[in-house]
């Protein structure tokens, strides 16, 4: 079995579900594109999600067909998406993270100021952040057709997603920037996340994570 | 049936938040949306009702949010129910209670017994047994937290659903742009219209706490079935900014989409009428599940919220007949 | 002091209730066990029993009333036939997965369509896996007796579970026989007052039911079926007390006759056991070695029992009054059960098995049909082979 | 059993999977402490005493009861560890006492779950 990599997303019920799932997706379907097998999922225990309540998305993504498709949980995380940043302070974002791991955040505070929060940081690879609000002016996008694993009506990467995705791109490669150019709907929102993604190596390595940056 | 003196609760008015009591009985650590509107209400409803307070809870959001995970938000007896027989589990509990009291096992105060259903297990699948509970006479308050949707499952059309409302089983499209099509059950107008032994019935709404844990109280301190229909906004399924919730309840009353009165004894009083009437839209427009409404529409809504108007006025001067006549004494 | 009536199994079902004290009662007409409820609204009406008779709007309707009664603090009772039991299905699993031992009378009744009043089992076996216990009576002393043991297993603290007390329509529901009603203090000394553990009550407020993690899942489903390991202990212990005290000389699970030398025998559960039983004695005395095991108690399933029983028996069928559409053995019910539970006993000592559609939508079954099983069985035997799995009497074709 | 027949088997739940037997649980006492919510906050209402008036607003429309009104200081007091920043309070101050701060801004407060409940 070759490498998969496990993503986590964390985000908040109804105001940010939306952009959790558009993460998750984003990824999932650039993969795809990419030429590589991928899942997406919502967490069912986190369903029927809440307002503002803490909630898990999940990605895979792999070279070859993904064994564990249908095991709900990943066992470790390779990489940790925090879509609303005072999440870090309420839930441990590293929980499950394998050595050498990321964190990336959307946020526009300094990483040394999002490291205070994360006194667990010693297991990471690499922590990146990416101000997403600002480079879409804020905008969230809340519809509710894409839950319980619906058909989304509304498309991928309309609101805070398509930065954090380019950010993600960029830092770790798990997808390309160009399939996610054929993914989201705003496009140049992506490409400023992939342009003005901070990003900060750290010493663990990490086996299947090589930093683009 | 047999002659015995039941033992009941008295209730003070409450005059002022300040007066309201201290206690809560619906405590913080539960999984509602943040501005939650039932959860609200839910609190309100306990304060009034006090610690000899039987819950009764059908599922729903204020069964599945609250009661997540073995650890519930209930400072005094709860129990679950379906979602179908809340009413038929609070009649088994208050004929329990009166027999356990004529036989002296249980010599405290009758414990209020109040059902919070939502509005599916008010007057959808648990109308039967809501319905049977007011014929039967049991001493309960039956309680439909009106949020309009069944929100727990991903917000779906109820049958007090608003006309014009997206949910995820009447959303908008080519051919039926306005999402739902139907015009709302009205719950209170069907336990009145019917059950001879109920003779109080109100409506309230998370925007006005005094009067909504008045009217608790006076509910309470009947000896029959009363039954109180409570509009609680839900930022989820009426997407509107969770900080709205009883902003969004003043709205539906100055709209005159919503109407406050009490039902005693086949006589209405009114309450909270504004002295101009705001537009429709000045409500819908806070509300997501609305933005997809064209002109038309809405006027369709304001038609909706005029009828009400005209009702309440005629209703407020004469007495409407009551097709179940209330017996004397 | 004990007295002795003739009764009907609806008039002793209610004898039992008002012996037992039930403190709420829900009732909803349907036939044949609305009897029970007419019986005990007399009496309620009388002033005989001092409860809490409650006109449910259905049978839904009836389970959620006691639910919440017997949450409450309350022993609480019921009962139902035919669609009505079907119709509360929603409510058995909350009622046993809550602990709350109500009781429920069941006068069976077949299922629609189209509408039959007549007497089959498969109301009450359609619910036998939602963890209640499940007695079956074959007479109206039997349906007063199991009323009364049925409380005492079922709110004994290491048990906590709801029972139905089944018993036939009409074979038994409707036809007198003669009761031996105890005397009150007898009642007394064997059934103590229902005492919850957890009742809904606001000096000690404590959440019933809510909601569980997928992982806590599993164990609330071993918490239940950790009970009905505990349940047959409780059985014979019971069973043991109540033949002392009221001096009768019931087996806790099974009525074994005649079955010690048995070579065929017809396993057998309600009310067609009583023409079975006269038809072994026939078969006795032309020579034919026939029993009969009659089952007490569905649930828990007595395997070990039944399997000591059986054991050595050359051919056993069973007399199937409840339907399994597309089963294991496109009979009944009861055959499934049986097989499984004489799979593990060793070559020599396995009886072949087949089952006897019968008794169907209240039919009768008449001595002759249970001739001609017993035909079928001794064949069997001869030939030492099942040939069938199935043979529905009255309407095989023929050969 | 002298033919050795299988058994039953049993049942032994592991001390840490225990559920209450039929799901009954103790009611809370003043505060549900299995279900902390603060990490639902993103923005936190910060009290300007002196403008407050005590009006008891934010306590009455608070739907997670964590406005309380402490009579010795004669003072709100909100409840950290339960407020999920619904904002409620904010809206309905009619002093405009109330202002929201991003969480972030405080480093108090952390307590970092492992699961969402």
């Amino acid at each position: 079995m070759g490498s998969i990599t496990e993503i986590i997303v964390w985000t908040r019920g109804v105001v940010m579900d939306k952009e959790g799932r558009d993460v998750m997706n984003g990824i999932a379907q650039a993969a795809i594109l990419d030429g590589k097998f991928a899942d997406a999922f919502d967490d069912y225990e986190d369903l029927p999600d809440r307002v503002l309540v803490p909630v898990r998305k999940y990605a895979r993504v792999s070279d070859e067909e993904i064994e564990h498709k249908y095991i709900y949980y990943p066992e470790v995380v390779d990489i940790s998406i925090v879509v609303e940043p005072a999440l870090v302070k309420g839930m441990n974002v590293l929980k499950g993270l394998r050595e050498g791991g990321l964190l990336l955040v959307n946020t526009k505070y300094p990483i040394e100021y999002i490291m205070k929060f994360i006194p667990n940081a010693d297991v990471l690879g690499g922590i990146a952040t990416v101000d997403a609000e600002a480079i879409t002016g804020g905008k969230r996008v809340v519809d509710f057709s894409g839950t319980e694993g619906g058909v989304d009506a509304v498309g991928i990467g309309v609101g805070l997603s398509a930065p954090i995705l380019g950010a993600l791109a960029r830092v770790s490669g798990i997808v390309k920037k160009e399939s996610l150019a054929r993914v989201v709907q705003n496009v140049s929102a992506m490409e400023r996340g992939y342009n003005e993604v901070n990003f900060q190596k750290l010493n663990k390595t990490h086996h299947a994570l090589s930093w683009s940056i | 049936m047999k002659d015995f003196d039941y033992k009941y609760q008295t209730f003070d008015r409450i005059k002022s938040y300040r007066n309201a009591p201290r206690e809560e009985y619906y405590v913080p650590g539960h999984r509602t949306c943040a501005g939650c509107g039932p959860a609200l209400c839910y609190r309100l409803v306990a304060k009034a009702a006090g610690k000899d307070t039987i819950f009764v809870g059908p599922t729903g959001c204020m069964y599945v949010a609250n009661s997540s995970y073995l650890c519930t938000p209930y400072a005094v007896p709860w129990t679950h129910a379906q979602i179908t027989n809340g009413g038929a589990v609070a009649s088994g509990v208050e004929a329990a209670y009166k027999v356990l009291m004529r036989k002296g096992k249980y010599d405290g105060s009758f414990p209020n017994i109040i059902v919070m259903a939502g509005d599916g297990g008010s007057v959808d699948i648990g109308l039967q047994a809501m319905s049977a509970l007011m014929y039967r006479g049991h001493k309960v308050l039956f309680i439909c937290y009106d949020n309009e949707s069944y929100a727990n499952t991903g917000i779906q059309t109820s049958p007090t659903t608003s006309y014009g409302a997206n949910t995820t089983f009447t959303p908008p499209g080519k051919l039926i742009p306005e999402g739902k099509t139907l015009f709302p059950k009205d719950p209170p107008q069907l336990v009145i219209g019917g059950h001879p032994l109920v003779k109080y019935v109100a409506t309230a709404n998370v925007g006005y706490p005094t009067d909504l844990m008045n009217k608790v109280r006076k509910a309470l301190s009947y000896e029959s079935p009363t039954f109180m229909h409570i509009l609680c906004p839900c930022p989820k399924g009426w997407k509107f900014d969770e900080k709205l919730t009883a902003e969004m309840g003043k709205l539906a009353v100055q709209t005159g989409l919503w109407t406050q009165y009490e039902w005693e004894n086949g006589e209405y009083k009114f309450s909270h009428i504004p002295k101009k009437y705001k537009p429709v839209d000045e409500y819908l427009k806070h509300q997501g599940r609305f933005g997809h409404l064209k002109k038309e529409h809405i006027a369709k809504l304001q038609a909706f919220a005029d009828a009400k108007k005209e009702w309440a006025k005629k209703a407020a001067v004469s007495p409407i007949e009551v097709v179940a006549q209330v017996p004397a004494g | 002091m004990a007295t002795e009536k003739m009764l009907t199994g609806c008039a002793a079902a209610a004898q039992g209730a008002k012996f037992a004290e039930v403190e709420v009662i829900c009732s909803y007409p349907i036939r044949p066990y609305t009897a029970i409820m007419m019986e005990l609204a007399k009496m309620v009406a009388n002033g005989e029993l001092d409860a809490e008779f409650v006109h449910g709007e259905g049978e839904h309707a009836q389970l959620s009333v006691v639910l919440g009664a017997s949450a409450a603090g309350a022993r609480a009772y019921t009962g139902s036939s035919g669609v009505g039991v079907a119709y509360a299905f929603e409510v058995y699993s909350p009622m046993s997965g809550g602990r709350y031992p109500v009781q429920m009378a069941i006068a069976d009744r077949a299922l629609d369509p189209p509408g039959d009043f007549g007497s089959e089992h498969t109301d009450a076996m359609s619910t036998r896996d939602q963890g209640w216990l499940m007695g079956w009576a074959c007479s109206p002393q039997e349906v007063f007796d199991n009323t009364l043991m049925a409380y005492r297993i079922g709110e004994d603290p290491r048990v906590l579970l709801p029972q139905m007390v089944c018993q036939d329509g009409y074979f038994v529901s409707h036809i007198p026989d003669k009761v031996v009603l105890p005397d009150v203090s007898q009642v007394k000394e064997f059934l103590p007052p229902y005492n919850p553990p957890h009742p809904l009550d606001p000096r000690k407020p404590y959440s019933h039911g809510p909601q569980i993690r997928p992982d806590q899942g599993a164990p609330m489903d071993a918490q239940r079926a950790s009970a009905f390991l505990e349940v047959p202990k409780v059985i014979k212990e019971v069973t043991e007390e109540f033949n002392r005290i009221f001096g009768r000389n019931y087996d806790p699970f099974l009525e074994k006759y005649k079955l010690d030398d048995a070579e065929i025998a017809f396993f057998i559960q309600g009310a067609h056991a009583n023409t079975c039983r006269k038809v072994v004695d026939k078969l006795r005395s032309s020579g034919v070695k026939a029993g009969m095991c009659r089952l007490r108690w569905v649930r828990p399933w007595p395997t070990h029992e039944i399997a000591e029983a059986l054991a050595g028996i050359k051919a056993v069928g069973t007399i199937e009054t409840s339907t399994s559409y597309g089963g294991a053995m496109r009979g009944g019910n009861l055959i499934h059960e049986l097989r499984a539970t004489l799979y593990d006993l060793p070559d020599n000592e396995r009886p072949l098995v087949t089952s006897f559609m019968a008794g169907l939508g209240g039919e009768t079954i008449w001595p002759k049909d249970f001739m001609y099983m017993a035909e079928v069985l001794s064949n069997m035997v001869k030939e030492n082979r099942t040939k069938k799995y199935v043979y529905w009497i009255g309407l095989e074709p023929e050969e | 059993m002298p033919r050795n027949l299988p058994e039953y088997g049993k049942i032994a739940i592991p001390k840490e999977r225990e559920v209450p037997l039929g799901a009954v649980t103790p009611a809370p006492v003043r505060v549900q402490k299995l279900h902390i919510t603060s990490p639902w906050r993103i923005y936190r209402p910060v009290i300007d005493h002196e403008k407050c008036t005590r009006c008891l607003n934010c306590y009455i429309f608070c739907p997670d009861a964590c406005w309380e009104y402490n009579e010795e200081n004669d003072e709100m007091e909100l409840n950290l560890e339960f407020c999920k920043g619904c904002l409620i309070c904010i809206q309905e101050c009619p002093a405009e006492a109330l202002t929201p701060v991003h969480e972030l801004e405080f480093e108090g407060g952390v307590v970092r779950l492992d699961n969402p409940f």
